[in-house]
């Protein structure tokens, strides 16, 4: 009886607030003392969890390298070929871009912290209130020179009741806090990241069709006046896939630009593509991330793009947020609360699917499966023909090819690796755009053969290529 | 919220009136005069209804609520407003057989349900309902209870 | 007003038999007398429609080597490449068949009729009451003569009302009728023809998952004493499905074997492919279809595998029947009855989809279109891959490459056909199994263009291939 009292005296006023918020309170234990439920949730994102392609398992995480090594071989030259790990929880973010050797053995911009910290007021405070440009001066520092200055920011506001409570990080600097999502005053979601708010800007200013974006077709059809801007123009459903937009997309942060998301002629693989072929560097020279080691051609990277891959999944077309599925509602005593434990949906069908899918967990799993399996052995076909087409460049140059002779196969080549590593870094292994993920593993075979049989290289291949011996297996 | 909630009530005297003149008959041969009450058979005397019955019958909200305590606004006014004109759109529908089928929810009608759902369970989403951005932005129930009235659409 | 009146009369009963049917009557004009609601629907399959990629126009219907000239190279030597057509309503399959050029310029096995005509009562008079026997007795004549056998079972079996109404199919001899899917007693739907029985039967004995169908799972779960039939064991929602599948399925229909459906190790392309392969003519020889005239490997034909491909589907997975989009219940007056205008349901979206997805009309089509548009594309992309295939084959025995050296050309054109065939003659264009589609079209790729780099081949391509020439426009 007490209990029910008890319940019913919680469900009144959810919002009553112990302490005070600011937008510059990046410690999370300030927020859990008021939201208590959604702390608690969010602090277990440290936990380790195991899923056929997903979760997040081990310290350091499981090194994609070793598990597929045909990943060193696309990312000869670059920084990706040292170290490169399967994703782990939230609260782990900062520590393993600390630790990863990309960032000990190679210089890394400041920009790489919009993305792993709780960054926002450091940008405020270097860019005198301006965020945009305390992101840029930020963004342009070493990344050891930046993170001492979030740990400052950390320093100047220092939380009386902070304390770490188990979280693996640095007191001072931490990994995504309720302040990058939450206004402090009314809760509700918000966006902050600079690269973001520019790139969904550039993208509804742009004319590619985003039918899951009502807002954005709205906008345009309002007259374009003041530039679209999410926090203003979006829904709240839209809000609760923006959010997560923020850091897990496709980028370019490099020392030669400003960080940027390359949307502005939309989300779809080659539009992104597009973007890249047509951008220039300021000084001129025409936009790539790094010379392939083996080849020379120059490559672009792609990174966790889920949220261009959900752009083009029936999901987001009817309206389904990643918060629907990755913070699906939780029943807290007399409450329901977001479950700010954020991780893979498969682990939580009931909450995440269920609601939605009427249909056994067992039923549900599998038909993820048949989406996942099928993903990934065209990913391992596609693996299979971009080492053949490394081999067969190999084996031209070796054979006395020079620079122009292997200008088609290295088009190819970018082509080719741009698409295999956009479904290879995507995260859900399929599931947020099956067919659309299918379809751009097909183009990644074609472009990679294609290579491999172009004019110039196709003279010197060994007799035996992996394709022949990785048939003559099945 | 409903600007036609606060409407005259003599658009609600006219539509009625319009209503009963234009259908009499066939709301008094298709029972339909029962649309006024409560009853769930009531609803269930359309045989268009009998599919949203019997999974309604079927139901988890079987036991706790009828047709009415989901499609009808929980004030007076809007309540006698919403049986008005439900009412007139009802039979000037089966009279002239003219819906698209499979029938689909008014947005007003969806307005009003959701409503519903927060007069019965407002204290425990609460705390989610409160995170708002915007009055007219609200979380849809149905977004993903799809099915909580009369089943899932399997 | 009488109106109403009329509608609760209508629900009592409507079963009310005003002419004897049995399983002798193939002329649907007889059981029209008793449904005429269904007859009437049924008959509507005589008229034009169009979607972009389905419907059903032009008589004769529209060319589609016209309309994909890669499809002639592809067929190249044998019959479909003289004459292949779009499909049209059930109404006029038996005159297509008789006026393809692929019966008038070929010689064609009496088994073509299996699936164009209503044939039961035939085979069970030349089989003496063995259906099977005269199945197979009719595979063997000449397609002339099983198509005068068939005219004559009509004359035995005259109508007194029967009469064409404007149906363009000749006396006695009938497309589709009610008594294909209809036992004419109890009026629940049956299948009748003898592949589909010998194949499903085959499938439920082998060992090949098959979630979607829960009569097979729970049949093999008993002991398999009995051989599944499907008649007594399948769930009334799957027979929904198989009546459909009598005749929308791959199989081999040629004159060296009789007709058979290959579903002995499953329904996916690799695994009807392992049939094939494993499968020897009763003279010993390895089975296949015809040989192909330009590159004289002997592949594969792959005819509209919609039954197959709808079984990788998520609807075939949530229990969703061909006749729930294809014959969707509509609202005669107080009655629900199937709309027997057998069509796209494109053209029919509010009662073949929204009373699942309770979404506007054009949201709908645009998912579609958005399946279709990129199976499509991969499509083309595989026919060039396909293209460059067959060019560079023939360059390398214009070259002087013999058959040894060419075998494992041969052998990957084999995979490649059979795989780019599988979606092309699938009539949904991907929509059926949207990410299965696209990895068999990946598939195929990789195999056209493994076969243009295969050692034997490589070195006498012509300098531009299509694919460079194709690159260089997009
Ligand atoms: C309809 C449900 C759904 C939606 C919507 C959705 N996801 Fe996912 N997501 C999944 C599933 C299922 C997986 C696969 C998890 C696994 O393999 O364990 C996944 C995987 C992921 C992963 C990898 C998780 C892991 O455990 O490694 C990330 C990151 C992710 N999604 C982010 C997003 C983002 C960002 C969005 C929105 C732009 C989004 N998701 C939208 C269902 C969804
Ligand atoms: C400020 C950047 C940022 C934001 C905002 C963000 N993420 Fe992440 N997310 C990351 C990073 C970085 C990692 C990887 C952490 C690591 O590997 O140490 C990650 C990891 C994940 C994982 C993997 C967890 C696991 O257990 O393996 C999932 C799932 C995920 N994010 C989903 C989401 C969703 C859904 C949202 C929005 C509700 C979101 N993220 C918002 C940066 C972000
Ligand atoms: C636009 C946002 C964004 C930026 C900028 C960004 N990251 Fe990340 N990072 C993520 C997200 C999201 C994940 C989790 C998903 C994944 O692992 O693919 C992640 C994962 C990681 C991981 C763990 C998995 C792995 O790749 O080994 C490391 C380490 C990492 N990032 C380092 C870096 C470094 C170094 C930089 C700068 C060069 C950087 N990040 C810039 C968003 C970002
Ligand atoms: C990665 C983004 C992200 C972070 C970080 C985050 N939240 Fe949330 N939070 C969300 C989303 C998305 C919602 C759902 C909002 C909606 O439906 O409008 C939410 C909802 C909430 C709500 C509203 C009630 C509910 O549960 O839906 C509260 C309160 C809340 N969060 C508190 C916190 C606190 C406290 C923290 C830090 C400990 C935090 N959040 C961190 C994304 C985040
Ligand atoms: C808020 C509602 C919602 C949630 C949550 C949701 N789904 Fe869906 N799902 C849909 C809708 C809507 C469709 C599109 C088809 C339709 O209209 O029914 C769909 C389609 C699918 C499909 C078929 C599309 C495809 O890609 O093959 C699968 C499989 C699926 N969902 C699995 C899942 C799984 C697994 C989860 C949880 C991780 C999930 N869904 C969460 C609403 C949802
Ligand atoms: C006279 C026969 C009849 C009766 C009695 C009847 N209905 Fe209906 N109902 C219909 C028809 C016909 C439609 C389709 C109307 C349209 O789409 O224009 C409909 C549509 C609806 C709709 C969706 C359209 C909208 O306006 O939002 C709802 C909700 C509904 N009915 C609820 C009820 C409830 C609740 C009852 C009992 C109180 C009831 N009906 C009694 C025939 C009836
Ligand atoms: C007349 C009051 C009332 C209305 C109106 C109402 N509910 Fe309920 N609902 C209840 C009660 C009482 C229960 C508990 C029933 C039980 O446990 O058997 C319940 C149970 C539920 C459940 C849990 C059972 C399930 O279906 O999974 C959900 C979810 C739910 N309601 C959602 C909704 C939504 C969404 C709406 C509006 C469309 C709504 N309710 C309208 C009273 C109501
Ligand atoms: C994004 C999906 C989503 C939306 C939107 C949503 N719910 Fe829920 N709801 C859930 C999930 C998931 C649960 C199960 C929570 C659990 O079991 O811990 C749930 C549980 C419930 C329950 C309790 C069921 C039980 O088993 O007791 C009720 C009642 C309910 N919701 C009502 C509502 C109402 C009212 C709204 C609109 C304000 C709403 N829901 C909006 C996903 C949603
Ligand atoms: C617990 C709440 C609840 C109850 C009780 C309920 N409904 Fe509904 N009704 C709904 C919901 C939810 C929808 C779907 C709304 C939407 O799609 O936006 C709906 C939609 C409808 C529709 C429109 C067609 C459709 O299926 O979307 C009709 C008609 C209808 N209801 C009639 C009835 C009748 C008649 C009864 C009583 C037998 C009844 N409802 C009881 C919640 C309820
Ligand atoms: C979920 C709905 C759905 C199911 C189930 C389904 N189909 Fe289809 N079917 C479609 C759609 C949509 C198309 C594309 C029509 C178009 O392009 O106009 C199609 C196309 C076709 C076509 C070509 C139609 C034309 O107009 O050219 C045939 C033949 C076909 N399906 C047969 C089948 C068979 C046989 C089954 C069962 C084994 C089946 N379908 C199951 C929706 C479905
Ligand atoms: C006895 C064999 C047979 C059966 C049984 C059969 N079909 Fe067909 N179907 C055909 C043939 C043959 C054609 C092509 C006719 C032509 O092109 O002249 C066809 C054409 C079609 C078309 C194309 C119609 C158009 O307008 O273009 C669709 C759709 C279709 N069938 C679906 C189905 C469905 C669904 C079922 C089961 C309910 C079914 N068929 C049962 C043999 C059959
Ligand atoms: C296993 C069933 C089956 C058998 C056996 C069969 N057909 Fe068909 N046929 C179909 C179906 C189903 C369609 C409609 C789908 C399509 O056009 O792909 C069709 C379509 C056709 C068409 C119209 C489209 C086109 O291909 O031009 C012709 C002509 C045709 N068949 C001729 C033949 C001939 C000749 C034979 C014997 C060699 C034959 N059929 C054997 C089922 C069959
Ligand atoms: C290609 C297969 C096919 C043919 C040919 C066919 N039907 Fe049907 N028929 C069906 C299917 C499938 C159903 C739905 C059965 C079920 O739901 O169990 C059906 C249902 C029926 C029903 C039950 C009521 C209803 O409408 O659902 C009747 C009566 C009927 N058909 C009469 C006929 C008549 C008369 C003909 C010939 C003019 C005919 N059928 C030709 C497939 C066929
Ligand atoms: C009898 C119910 C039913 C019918 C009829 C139906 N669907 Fe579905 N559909 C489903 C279910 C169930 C799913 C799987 C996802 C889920 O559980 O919601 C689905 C999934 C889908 C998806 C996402 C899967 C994919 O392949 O991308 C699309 C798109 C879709 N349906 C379109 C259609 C169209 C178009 C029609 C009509 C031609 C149709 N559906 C008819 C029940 C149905
Ligand atoms: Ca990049
Ligand atoms: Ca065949």
């Amino acid at each position: 009886l007490v209990n029910i009292q008890e319940r019913k005296a919680e469900a009144r006023d959810p919002y009553l607030k112990l302490v005070r918020v600011g937008d510059d309170t990046t410690d999370p234990t300030a927020w859990g003392v008021n939201w208590p439920r959604q702390y608690d949730s969010y602090r277990r994102t440290v936990d380790t969890t195991y899923t056929r392609y997903g979760g997040s398992d081990g310290t350091p995480a499981r090194s994609r390298l070793e598990a597929d090594p045909w990943l060193v071989r696309m990312f000869a030259g670059y920084a990706f070929a040292l170290d490169f790990r399967e994703r782990r929880g939230h609260a782990y973010m900062l520590d393993d871009q600390r630790q990863t050797r990309r960032i000990t053995e190679r210089p890394q911009p400041g920009a790489c912290l919009h993305c792993h910290a709780s960054v926002i007021p450091t940008y405020r405070r270097l860019g005198d209130g301006d965020v945009r440009a305390g992101f840029e001066a930020l963004s342009r520092m070493s990344y050891g020179d930046a993170y001492a200055e979030v740990v400052e920011t950390g320093s100047l506001n220092p939380v009386p009741e902070g304390d770490t409570q188990g979280f693996a990080h640095e007191p001072g600097a931490h990994p995504v806090s309720c302040v990058d999502c939450h206004d402090p005053q009314t809760m509700a979601v918000r966006v902050s990241r600079p690269g973001f708010l520019a790139g969904i800007a550039a993208l509804a200013a742009g004319d590619a069709p985003v039918p899951h974006l009502a807002s954005i077709e709205r906008w345009r059809r309002g007259g374009r006046d003041a530039p679209y801007d999410a926090n203003a123009d979006a829904s709240r459903q839209e809000m609760r896939s923006f959010v997560c937009g923020q850091c897990h997309v496709e980028y370019y942060c490099g020392p030669k630009t400003t960080l940027f998301y390359p949307w502005s002629q939309g989300l779809r693989v080659e539009q992104i593509e597009a973007v890249y072929e047509e951008t220039r560097f300021p000084d001129g020279e025409p936009f790539y991330d790094w010379q392939h080691g083996e080849t020379g051609a120059r490559v672009f990277k792609a990174q966790h793009p889920e949220f261009e891959t959900w752009s083009q999944g029936v999901h987001a077309r009817a309206g389904v947020a990643c918060a629907d599925c990755h913070m699906p509602y939780v029943r807290e005593g007399a409450l329901k609360v977001s479950d700010h434990w954020v991780r893979s949906p498969l682990l939580n069908v009931a909450r995440a699917c269920q609601p939605c899918h009427p249909v056994a967990e067992a039923e549900l799993q599998a038909r993820v499966a048949a989406i996942q399996d099928r993903t990934h052995a065209l990913m391992d076909r596609s693996a299979a023909a971009l080492v053949d087409m490394l081999d067969a460049i190999a084996a031209a140059k070796a054979a006395g090819a020079g620079d122009a002779a292997l200008a088609p196969a290295l088009a190819l080549q970018r082509k080719a690796q741009w698409r295999l590593d956009f479904v290879n870094a995507e995260n859900s292994m399929g599931f947020h755009a099956d067919q659309e993920s299918a379809r751009i593993l097909g183009e990644a075979i074609d472009y990679a053969r294609q290579a491999v049989s172009a004019n110039q290289t196709r003279a010197a291949i060994p007799p035996a290529s992996n394709a022949e011996k990785q048939n003559a297996e099945r | 919220m409903h600007p036609l909630r606060s409407g005259s009530a003599v658009a609600v005297a006219v539509l009625l009136g319009a209503a009963l003149g234009l259908g009499f008959f066939t709301l008094f041969h298709a029972e339909g005069l029962s649309y006024l009450s409560d009853d769930p058979r009531a609803c269930a005397n359309c045989h268009v209804m009998n599919e949203v019955f019997e999974g309604w019958q079927k139901g988890p909200h079987h036991a706790v609520a009828t047709c009415n305590d989901c499609h009808v606004p929980h004030d007076f006014l809007g309540k006698w407003l919403s049986k008005g004109l439900n009412g007139f759109h009802h039979s000037k529908a089966f009279t002239l057989q003219d819906f698209h089928e499979p029938i689909q929810i008014t947005r007003r009608n969806a307005e009003a349900l959701q409503g519903s759902c927060l007069h019965c369970h407002g204290e425990f989403v609460h705390e989610v309902v409160a995170a708002q951005r915007a009055a007219d932005d609200p979380v849809r129930c149905v977004h993903c209870h799809r099915g909580v009235g009369h089943g899932a659409a399997e």
